[in-house]
This record gives structure tokens, C-alpha cells and sequence, in this order.
């Protein structure tokens, strides 16, 4: 394939699977912070509000660095993974989708508990007096009436991840086939005198994925409201 | 005892207290646009906590905030019929119909009654639509389908036929009957309509300003003179109970009424069934000698028990009918012309079409032989 | 706001920035002059001279940039100058790593073991490129590849030693000789790897009077003394 | 001509196609729940783009679809109750009231009607609240305002008075009223109630799956026999009109009927005034002779019309009373008895208290000497 | 004061400035677009979204380059603005404004609109139907139900802003007192031997800033919720 090297298709594929897993594992813990955030009312609230938010607020590489001396193996969190778990984060890509997940969470979590503050309570008590305890409440009314607040969510976290560079390297440092994405591959490029084009290249790739995300999920989007909506 | 509610809260500017004991069967709240009906059935319904509170259905106490005792609202098992509908606009009308069996115990909802239910509100051609495009009347109905198939242990409704036509009306009411006199599941129901609270209810629970106004059987708060000011005159009127003799021909039931016999449009229940009759007070006309050559078929020997005079041109007596009470309500022109007065004989002449079927209902429980 | 009047404004690459704030300083004290500083990455910095930033002292950390903003007539060719050199290092985690000698026969991948060797983007950045040239003269790179963990800058390499998630890396010397989590394994002969060069030039568009003074006393004893302070070489 | 409407528009499983033209006041839409009333009512206000379309209102073409004319809703000026509230949850009930105000031309809105308007619906404690705690009725009082208040060209009220209880209805109908009369504002007005529609309508319009089945003045609509099966048996009867003789001390009004004197509960309005009486079907007696010594104060002498054998045990009468068109509901066995067949002569027994105050309203336009 | 230093303490300063003003600056054209995504249905309108988007899916670095190329005193923008209008952005604290709000707009845009979706159109018409034009009903009913939807965009505008790094520095370069941010400031501190501390520092002064904004706008958006609730 001339238009891009062997290595720059695995940064795509990488940044596809770290950007897909990012979005997808922190879902479940996006809606919850969210439910939590939006329904919630309890003393440290205002911290988690303010937690969930600070990966926005911190340059990425306060981030990065705060991941790595928390995940990393030497980390507490890390070594308790690795040694309990087998898991292992450090300059792998799953630590690269842990780092674009928690760079994208406040992204996702603000979506999704925007949606949630939208649903009428009144349905939710109707279905309560129609026996469904709160968790079935969440699942039967709640979930499906902030589906296109979730897929937007999902969206915007995606698209973050897609671009997400500053925290990942500094985690996972940028070690061509494991955890070389994207955005990585493309600020080596523009590191070097004569390297615009070839980021170029990266770059379009790069907006084609998300486009295509972008589109798709729009079009579900729309499809869901609409269902919801009942028209 | 089925129903036992003390109920106090405080909103700003206004406050409840409420404290009722109702038997099985059907309790209206009655009472005017703020009366605080609907935050009444709130209470009951565990959508709002009140400041004190003891309710308690079948035994079951469902808030007792004396003893810390508050069920969650899914735990009450009620089928709750909105004022605004609360429709699951995510949902197919069937998917709502349906939403209340979920969470019922397994074998709750008998087989059947869906199709009954679906055919009885005339929500078949709706099934797969979702609420968003449904009428008012369509969306009322829905909600009243999804409460009636949650299975529950108490049904509140909170004006549930208000944005009906009479037509759909007269098919929802005999099903409520039903309900009433087949299950023990005890209603709470608003109304405004006079006519269905006297049909429906076996205890009528009137509210003025969050406060219980009078408690008794339709018999009682209906047919008492001094309630006419509460219900507005012209839905004075009395309950008697009759016995159908035969079901003639030509469309009419012949029955056993209090002072002399009775003749109804057709009552759609066997020989031998007890029935209970509501006169309207304006439908009775007063005479002092049996009239004949009138299409008034009902002539009734009765005796002036009390005359009560209203405000304006009219005044309320009250009859005695074989020992039953009925209420007429005539000018005071004619009370002078006729010369009524307490212990006169007289005759009270009433039309058989006057009666409109919704005011005849199969007596509920104990003193009857129909089924 | 620092439209400070008569303001030399320097840009420079961002690992001088403690060095050259001191030296600013000197200068300030000495001339009166403010000097102000704009630290990022080299090519950032080129970029921006392109794009006709402010600036009247360009110092990069790669002669590639210079030489861009050279051809492209952005730079006054005579006033650039090479400034300082560096060194880089191979360094472990922790206070005593036992010294190694570098030389072709030097088992690094199993010095390195199943951990990484930190280094800055080895394509891109120049602590980078510098380390890989040198261990390609050695004849190790094949050996340690696939074990290099690449960060974006020299700092982040350093930082991944420094807390124990990388055994090993490659830094510059001015980095290692500051941060006592790390100790310095080996020095890369300068002949292993292109000359390690800060160099500096007054732009084209510069109109500040006291730029080439600026750039004069850069070279100055005085400054000289500062930045081998902190580690640096003058440039031959 | 004052409203005109022809739509045609297609839903899944449902179409509207209604015509008609009504003169200025009252147009009632009358239909069973899902007949397409809502439907047609948001193609007048311009909320929903029907199929086919000609809406126009005073001459003022709101829609055409053949000319291409489209009249956005905001520049329609129309006042829409709407059946399902919509107000606006973050402005107090005072500035939902006032919120038409602000966009229609200065001085549109007449002093003081502001006041007028609060005090007849009851608002006055509310103004500061917000929608969200009131209460369903109180709700749709303040929807009633806020479109009463917006300087309308044309009303559009759907079931404005269902979630009301009768006795608040009794406060807001002679409003609507006054306005029918002293206004030449039309209004559409969808409601299941006869008793609304005979009141208020100068034009019904009766529905049926989307089509219109009768256009007329309520008194064609409503005492035509053969609309006894759509109205429902319990709501036909006739209007007759009266002129006000005299108001006797005992609180009743003497008036010049059809067919013979007509004493009523005291009527609000000068001796002289001509009224329409609205009279139930089911509240005439019929007798061969003219009865002695009964309460009934009001014995026309008729002639039967037509009989027309309804379901069931009862059958309608059209009577003529000195030209005008009355309706009485007997049953069979009467029927025989009394031996009524098209061409007798006979009496009609009415009870002054059986016409509610609500069944009596001055006639409106061009036929009356009130004020 | 010996905590923060005279050029640390104008970092804080120009970091504050430039965030309020890209959130202030960009919120009337981010309630515009968020309406026309949520509204609108034109040819264009995916691009336009994808557009929105843009800054979130392209490395920060690429986006400050973009700038740097367009907005620049060369770039074909710049060169307008500074010509016609006597604007210029180019390392000036303007263009970190200008880099902060196109990065945060997404964030800020889809907020809003996720706002606008939840508003029930029916409220609308009514307003309609009483006589206002659609700007007016917008202006009267529709903007004051979505006010806490705004509130959240500019939260997350301002807090995304006061953390935004690659492209401010990208486009505006580091110029202490002219368009040192506190993240740009926190880099250049990063960057060498024993600058920890001092980033340390200015993390902190950050967080505790954006913090603040935090609950602050947190508790005004429960309030105007609660007005709109009414309850
Ligand atoms: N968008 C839609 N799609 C499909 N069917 C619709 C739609 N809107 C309305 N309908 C159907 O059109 C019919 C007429 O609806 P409409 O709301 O006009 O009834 P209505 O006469 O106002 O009834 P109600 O008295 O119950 O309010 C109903 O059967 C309804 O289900
Ligand atoms: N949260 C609240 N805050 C303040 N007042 C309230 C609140 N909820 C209800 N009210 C008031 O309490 C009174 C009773 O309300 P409720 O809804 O129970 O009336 P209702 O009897 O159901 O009337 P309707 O027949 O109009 O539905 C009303 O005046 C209402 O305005
Ligand atoms: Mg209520
Ligand atoms: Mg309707």
C-alpha cells in the first residue's frame, strides 16, 4: 500500500482499538458518575464533580504523569493490577485506552448527565407505582430515554480519543505497534523539518475515522430520538 | 378494613388533613380544583412523602411515619392512573399495557383479561403506535389499560374518565363495576362527575381546602339536603334499592321498589338481583292525587318527610318511601300550590327514561343474588 | 501586559529554560534590558518564525530548524552561531546504577530485561535521534528496538526513569546530572551520535536594537559560567 | 361568514376530510375520542401543515394550499387552550398569563380584563407560583387566561372545561358566553359535553373517523331525531325560545313560550329578553289531558310529530309546540298506552327545576334585547 | 509574595482572561450552531458538525498549526483581520483566546444542543400560537429552558479552556505576559531539571481555579433548574 507504511496502518488499527475500548469501557462507569452527578445527593459530590472534571482542566501531561505514577507497575494502583489481576497497563495499548478513556470521561459524563436531567421524574415515579424497583426504573425507562444523550456521549468520547496524544504518550510512552497511535505518529512527524506532509497524510486518515463515526452516529442518533419520540 | 388513610402536609399556602376509613370497594375523593385530591393519592401512592402520615390498604401498612414504616412506591403494587397520563413515550401502546405485568408476580394478571382490557378501551387498531401521536382521549385510555394490567393490590385514579366521551364512558364504567363488586382490590377515585362518583363508589370522602368536608356511603353524602350546597344542585338526589321482579318485553324491568313498583329501561341482570337506583331530586315530580293518561309510568306513594328551602326559587323535600328516603326538588310556587308539608301523603311521579342507566347499578357484595 | 518597551524576545527551545532564565536575568540586572522568553519545542518555535512571530533571538535545540528558517531568508545568516553542546547519557533508576561500558559487545537488552529503555521519540525528537545514532555507531540499537519506550520530549524519558517504570534510559547529561532518582550508567562518546548543538540566531524581522548584544553576551563569560552549571558545554 | 375550514389530511391509519362554513361565535366540534377533533383544530392554528387546506377566519385566509398561502401560527393571532396544558414551566402563572400580551399590538389587551380574567378563574393566590405545583384543574384555568388574555382574532379551546369540577365550569361558561356575545372573536370549541355545546355553540359541527357528519345550528344538531344515536340517547332534546315576561317575587321568571307560558328559575336578564331554553328529551312527560295538582308548573299543549322507535324500551317524540320543535323521550309501553302517533294533540309536562341554570342562555346577536 | 512569582502570577492572570474570554466570546456562536445541529436540516449540516468536531479528533498540535497557518499574520485570515479590521490574534493573548474556544467548542456545542434536543417543541408552538416570532420564542421560552444546558457548555468551555496547551502554544507561542497560560507556563516548568515544584505549584493555583467555576456554576445551574422546574 504506498499511500501509508505498514506501520502507519497499525497506528490506525491501534488507535481504532484504543479509541473503540476507551469509549466502550468507560461507558458503563460514564452513565453511572452521571447518575450519580444528576440524581445524586450526598456530601462529596461536588469532589466527584470536580474529579471527573479535572482531566479537562490539567495540561495532558499532568495527567499522563499522574496516570503513571498511579498505573504504572511501580504505581499503587498498577502493581496491585498487575500482581492481583495480571493486568498490566504500562506501555501497553490498554494503557493507552485508559489514558483517552479518563481524558474523555468528563466529555462523556457531562453528555450523558445533561440527557439524564432531561428525563421527566414523573415517568420515572409512573413506572415505580407500576412495580419496577429504582434499578429496573433506570433500565426500562430511564436507559432507553437517554440513549441518544449516551450515543452522543459515546461520540464525543470517541473523537476525543481519536485525538487524544498529551497523557497517552507520557503513560505509555510511544512504542510503534503497541502503543503508537494515531496522534502520536502524527507529532513525530511534525517534530521534524519536512515531516507536514506525511502528518498530512495521518491527519486525513485520522478526520475519515471520526467522520465516519460521526456520521454513523448522528444517523443512529436521529434514529433513536425518533423512536423515542414515537413519530 | 381496606382503606385507612390519616394524611397531614404543608405545602405553602396550602395544607391537608385528611383522616378517612373506607371499606372495600370503590372511595371517591370529591371536591373542587385544588381541594388537594391529587396530592391526596400521592400520598397513598408513595410519590410524595408527607409530613405525618398513616395509610394503610388491606391490612398492609403502607406509611406509617409514627413507626418509621414506608413502603417504596413499587412495593405497593399500585395501579396508578394519572391525571396527565405519564405515558412511556419510549414504549408501544402494548409495550405500556404491558409494562406493570414485568414487574407482578408470576400468574398476577390473568389470562385474558389483556384482550379484555385492549377490547374494552378500544385500543386494538393502537397497539403498535407509540404516545406521542395518540388523541387525549386515546392517551387516557392507554393509561388506564396499563393500570388496570399491573396487577394491582389498589388502583388509584385520579379523574381517569375526564377526557372521555359518554359513549366510551358508558363501556369503561360497568368494567370498573366489575372490578368493584368481583375483587377485593380497593379503588381510590377522583372525580368530578357526580354521576360516576353515585355509581362507583362505595364511600364518598368529600374535601374543602385539603379538609375532609364528610365521609359516608353515596346513600348518605349524596342524598343528605345539607350536601347540596358541596355537590351543586343539581346532582341532589337519593339512592333506593329495588328488587327486579320480571324483564318485560317491550324493554322495561319491573321492580319492587320502595312504596310500589317501579318500571326501568332493562337492567342487564337476572330476576331476584337487588339494585340500586339513584333519582335525581329535579326528576321527581310531586302529586297529591295518583295521576292518569301520562307517560310517567313510576308512581310512588310516598310521605313528605322534611322540606328544606334553598336559595333561589326551588326547595328540597324529602320523601319517605316505604321506608326509604327520596329526595324531590320542586319550585316554591308549586310547594305552596300543593301545600307540602312535613307528614303530607302525596305521590312522587318519575319518568322510567329519566333514570339513565348509569344510575342503576347491581348492589355490590353481601345483599346480592346476581352474580 | 509585556509589550515591555525596547523588550529583546527570545525564543527558545524548551529544556534551556532554567539555564537561560538565570542568564536572562544577568542580563537584565547588567543592561537594563528586559528580555523575554518564549520556551517550546524547537519545531513549534521554527513554525511560529515562520509564521512571523515576534521574535528576535531564535535558539534551537536540532540544526534542522535553524537550517529551514535559514534557506527560507527568515534568519540574519550572519548573526547564527552555534551556542552550547550537551551530552547524552545513559542513565538507570536509582541512586547507584553500576556503570556500564558502552562497546558493541555490551549486553544492554539484557541489562534491560523485561523493562524498557526510556528515550525521546527516536524520529523526532532530537535527544531522540541522537540516541539512536549512537547506539546504531555502537552497534546495539538492533539488540534494544524493540524495547525502546518512546516518550514526546526528553523530560518524559527522564521522568519514566526517574520513577522506576523504566530501568533504563537515554537522556541528556544536563537532565541526568538533576534528578537524584537516576544515575548515569554511561556517556555516549561524542563521536557516536551528530554533534548534540543549541544554536542561535537573530531573525530577519527583528528590530530590537539590543538583540545582537543579546546574542553577544549569550556567548559571554558571564552566561557561560551559567550554563555549565547546569550541565552544558560551549560549542566548540 | 366568520370561520370557514375544508382539510384534508392523511395519517397512517387514520384520515380528515372535513368541511364546513360557520358563522361568527361558537363553532362546537363534536366527536368521540380519535374522531380527528385535535387534528383539525392544530391545521386552523397552522401547528400542524394539512394535506389540502383552506382556513379562513373574518376573510383573513390563514392557509390555501392551492394559492400557496401559509400563514405562519404566530402571525395567525389565534388563542389556543390546548388539551393538554403546555405552559410554560419557568415563567410564574402571572407572566403565562401576560405572555400573549407582550407580542399582540399595543392595546389589544383591554385594561382591566387581566383582572376580569384572574378573578373569574380563580388565580389570584397563584400569580407568583410556578406550573409545576399546581394542580391539574389549576393548570388548565391559567392555560384558559393566558390564551384569553393573548388579544386573539380567533379562540381555539380543546376540552378547555374537562378537568374542571361544575361548579368552576359554572363561572367560566357565562364568560365564554359574554365573549360569544360581545365580541365578534370566533371560537372553536371542542368539548364532549351536550350540555357545553347546546350552551355555547351557535354552530355544531359533529365528527365521526375524521369526516364531518352534521353541520347546523345546535338546535338543528341537537333535536334532530336521528342524531340521537351520535349524541347518545341520555343528551338529546330541543331548544325552544322564550321571551322573559315577567320575574316573579318567588324567584322564578314567566315567560312567553312556545305553545303556552314557561316558568323557570329566575333568568339574569331584563323582562323583555329573548332566551333559548335548552329542553331535555327525557324530561317532558307526555298526558292526554292537562294535569291537576302536580308540582310540574310548565303544560304545553303540543302536537305530536313524528315518533321515531329508538333501541331498547324507549322511543323519541317530535313535538310541535306552537311551531317550534320540542322532543320528548317515552317509553314503548307509554307510547301504547297513551296511544301517541304523528297528529295528536296533547301535553307536554315540564318541571321548572328540571332546566338547569346551564340549559338557559340568553340569545345571543341580532334576536335579543339584552344587554 | 513568595509563593507565586510576578510572571507566574500574570500566567494566572492572562490564563483567567483568556479562558473567560474564549468561553464568553464563543458561547453566542456555540448556541448558534448547537440550534442549527439540533434544528436545523440542511445538505450541510454533517460537515458543519464534523467541523465542530474537528478539534477534538485532530491532535491539539495539528489544530494550533492549523491556526498558526490560517490565523497567523502570514495565513490568509490573519492577514485580512489585521489589515481590514486591525485584528491580530497571532501571539497575542487573542489568538490563545481564539485557540482555547475553537478547542473547547465542541464541548460547548454539543452541551447546548443536547440541551436544545431535550426542550418539547409542544411548548414551543404554544408560544407560537400566542403570537411570538420564531426569534422571540426562542428568546422567551426556548433559551431560558436550555440555560442550564448552557451553563454546563460554558463550564466545560471555560474549565477545557484554562487546561488547553498544545494548540495555544502551537499558535501563540509561550510569550510570558503576552500568552503564557498556566498550562503553558506548567510545560515550559516540565521541561527541565527541577522544575517540578514550580509546576506543582501552578497545577494547584489551576485546579483550585477551575474548581471554584466549577461549584460555583454548579449551584447556579441548580438554581435556574430549579426555577424551571418550579419547584
Ligand atoms: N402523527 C400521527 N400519526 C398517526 N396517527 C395520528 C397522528 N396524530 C393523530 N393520529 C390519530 O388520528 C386520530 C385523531 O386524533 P385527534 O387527536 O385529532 O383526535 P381527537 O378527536 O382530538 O380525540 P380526543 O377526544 O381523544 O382528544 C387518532 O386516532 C390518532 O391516533
Ligand atoms: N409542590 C407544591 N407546592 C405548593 N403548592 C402545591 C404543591 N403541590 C400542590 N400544591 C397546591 O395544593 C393544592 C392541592 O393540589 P392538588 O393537586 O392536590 O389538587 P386537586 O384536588 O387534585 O385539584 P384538581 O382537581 O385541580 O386536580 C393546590 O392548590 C396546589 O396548588
Ligand atoms: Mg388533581
Ligand atoms: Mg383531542
Amino acid at each position: 500500500m504506498p499511500f501509508l507504511s505498514a506501520d502507519e496502518w497499525t497506528a490506525v488499527a491501534l488507535s481504532l482499538q484504543v479509541s473503540l475500548w476507551a469509549t466502550a469501557a468507560s461507558l458503563p462507569f460514564g452513565i453511572l458518575v452521571a447518575l450519580v452527578l444528576a440524581r445524586g445527593d450526598f456530601p462529596g459530590k461536588q469532589i466527584l464533580n470536580g474529579l471527573v472534571h479535572l482531566p479537562l482542566i490539567l495540561p495532558p501531561v499532568v495527567t499522563g504523569y499522574i496516570l503513571l505514577v498511579t498505573f504504572g507497575r511501580r504505581g499503587p494502583v498498577g502493581a496491585f493490577l498487575e500482581e492481583q489481576l495480571g493486568i498490566v497497563l504500562a506501555f501497553r495499548w490498554t494503557g493507552a485506552a485508559l489514558a483517552a478513556a479518563i481524558m474523555a470521561f468528563p466529555l462523556m459524563v457531562r453528555a450523558i448527565r445533561l440527557a439524564i436531567e432531561a428525563v421527566d421524574p414523573k415517568l420515572e415515579q409512573a413506572a415505580g407505582t407500576l412495580g419496577a424497583s429504582r434499578v429496573l426504573v433506570f433500565a426500562t425507562v430511564t436507559l432507553p430515554l437517554i440513549l441518544p444523550g449516551i450515543i452522543a456521549g459515546a461520540v464525543l468520547a470517541f473523537a476525543k480519543a481519536m485525538g487524544e496524544f498529551g497523557a497517552t504518550i507520557t503513560f505509555v510512552s510511544n512504542i510503534p505497534g503497541q502503543t503508537q497511535t494515531l496522534p502520536t505518529a502524527i507529532y513525530a512527524f511534525l517534530q521534524v523539518p519536512g515531516g507536514e506532509a506525511s502528518a498530512l497524510r495521518l491527519v486525513l486518515i485520522s478526520v475519515a475515522v471520526a467522520m465516519t463515526a460521526l456520521i454513523v452516529s448522528e444517523g443512529v442518533a436521529r434514529l433513536v430520538a425518533r423512536r423515542i419520540r414515537g413519530t | 378494613m381496606s382503606l385507612s388513610v390519616a394524611v397531614t402536609h404543608r405545602f405553602p399556602g396550602f395544607s391537608l388533613d385528611v383522616a378517612f376509613e373506607a371499606p372495600a370497594g370503590v372511595t371517591a375523593l370529591f371536591g373542587r380544583s385544588g381541594s388537594g385530591k391529587t396530592t391526596l393519592v400521592n400520598a397513598v401512592a408513595g410519590l410524595i412523602r408527607p409530613d405525618t402520615a398513616r395509610i394503610a390498604v388491606n391490612d398492609t401498612v403502607l406509611h406509617d411515619s409514627d413507626a418509621g414504616v414506608w413502603l417504596a412506591p413499587h412495593k405497593r403494587r399500585i395501579g396508578y392512573v394519572f391525571q396527565e397520563g405519564r405515558l412511556f413515550p419510549h414504549l408501544s401502546v402494548s409495550a405500556n399495557l404491558a409494562y406493570g405485568g414485568w414487574f407482578a408476580p408470576r400468574g398476577a394478571v390473568e389470562p385474558g383479561e389483556r384482550e379484555r382490557v385492549v377490547a374494552m378501551l378500544g385500543l386494538g387498531a393502537l397497539l403498535d403506535r407509540r404516545p406521542a401521536t395518540l388523541s387525549g382521549g386515546e392517551k387516557q385510555r392507554v393509561a388506564i389499560g396499563r393500570a388496570l394490567l399491573s396487577a394491582p393490590r389498589l388502583l388509584l385514579m385520579d379523574e381517569p374518565l375526564a377526557a372521555l366521551d359518554d359513549a366510551r364512558k358508558a363501556e369503561i364504567l360497568p368494567y370498573l363495576e366489575r372490578l368493584r363488586d368481583e375483587t377485593d382490590i380497593p379503588v381510590l377515585y377522583v372525580s368530578h362527575s357526580v354521576t360516576e362518583v353515585a355509581r362507583l363508589a362505595t364511600t364518598v370522602v368529600s374535601l374543602r381546602d385539603g379538609r375532609t368536608t364528610r365521609v359516608g356511603s353515596p346513600a348518605e353524602v349524596l342524598a343528605d339536603p345539607r350536601a347540596v350546597p358541596t355537590l351543586g344542585i343539581r346532582d341532589a338526589g337519593a339512592m333506593v334499592s329495588a328488587v327486579i321482579r320480571r324483564h318485560a318485553e317491550d324493554g322495561l324491568s319491573e321492580l319492587d321498589g320502595p312504596g310500589g313498583p317501579l318500571l326501568l329501561p332493562r337492567i342487564a341482570a337476572p330476576e331476584g338481583t337487588r339494585v340500586r337506583v339513584r333519582i335525581h331530586a329535579h326528576d321527581v315530580i310531586l302529586a297529591r292525587e295518583a295521576p292518569a293518561g301520562i307517560s310517567a309510568l313510576n308512581v310512588l306513594k310516598v310521605t313528605v318527610a322534611a322540606v328544606r328551602a334553598g336559595e333561589g326559587p326551588g326547595m328540597v323535600v324529602q320523601l319517605d318511601a316505604g321506608g326509604e328516603r327520596l329526595l324531590a326538588r320542586i319550585t316554591r310556587r308549586s310547594a305552596r300550590a300543593l301545600e307540602i308539608a312535613p307528614g303530607l301523603a302525596c305521590y312522587a311521579i318519575l319518568k322510567s327514561v329519566a333514570i339513565a342507566p348509569e344510575d342503576i347499578w347491581i348492589a355490590g357484595g353481601e345483599e346480592t343474588g346476581a352474580s | 501586559r509585556a509589550e515591555k518597551a525596547g523588550a529583546v524576545t527570545v525564543f527558545a527551545a524548551a529544556s534551556l529554560k532554567t539555564a537561560l532564565d538565570e542568564v536572562a536575568a544577568l542580563w537584565r540586572n547588567e543592561t537594563g534590558v528586559e528580555v523575554v522568553v518564549s520556551y517550546a519545542g524547537s519545531s513549534a518555535l521554527a513554525r511560529q518564525i515562520e509564521a512571523g512571530a515576534p521574535a528576535d533571538l531564535f535558539i534551537s535545540a536540532n540544526p534542522g530548524w535553524m537550517e529551514r528558517l535559514e534557506a527560507a531568508g527568515l534568519l540574519r545568516a550572519e548573526s547564527r552561531r552555534d551556542l552550547l553542546t550537551n551530552a547524552i547519557v545513559l542513565i538507570g533508576h536509582g541512586p547507584d546504577v553500576a556503570p556500564v561500558t558502552l562497546s558493541p559487545d555490551l549486553d544492554l537488552a539484557g541489562l534491560i530485561g523485561d523493562g524498557r529503555l526510556a528515550m525521546a521519540l527516536v524520529d523526532a525528537v532530537p535527544a531522540g535521534i541522537y540516541g539512536k545514532a549512537a547506539l546504531e555507531t555502537l552497534g546495539l540499537w538492533d539488540q534494544v528496538a524493540a524495547k525502546v519506550a518512546q516518550a514526546d520530549n526528553v523530560r518524559a524519558a527522564l521522568a519514566l526513569v526517574a520513577i522506576g517504570e523504566a530501568p533504563f534510559g537515554i537522556v541528556y547529561a544536563t537532565d541526568a546530572l538533576a534528578e537524584d532518582r537516576v544515575s548515569v550508567a554511561a556517556r555516549f562518546p561524542a563521536d557516536t551520535h551528530p554533534p548534540i548543538l543549541y544554536l542561535a540566531a537573530r531573525t530577519a524581522e527583528s528590530a530590537s536594537p539590543k538583540a545582537d548584544a543579546l546574542l553577544a553576551f549569550l556567548r559571554g563569560p558571564a552566561a557561560m559560567t551559567v550554563f555549565e552549571r547546569h550541565g552544558f558545554s560551549p560549542a566548540p
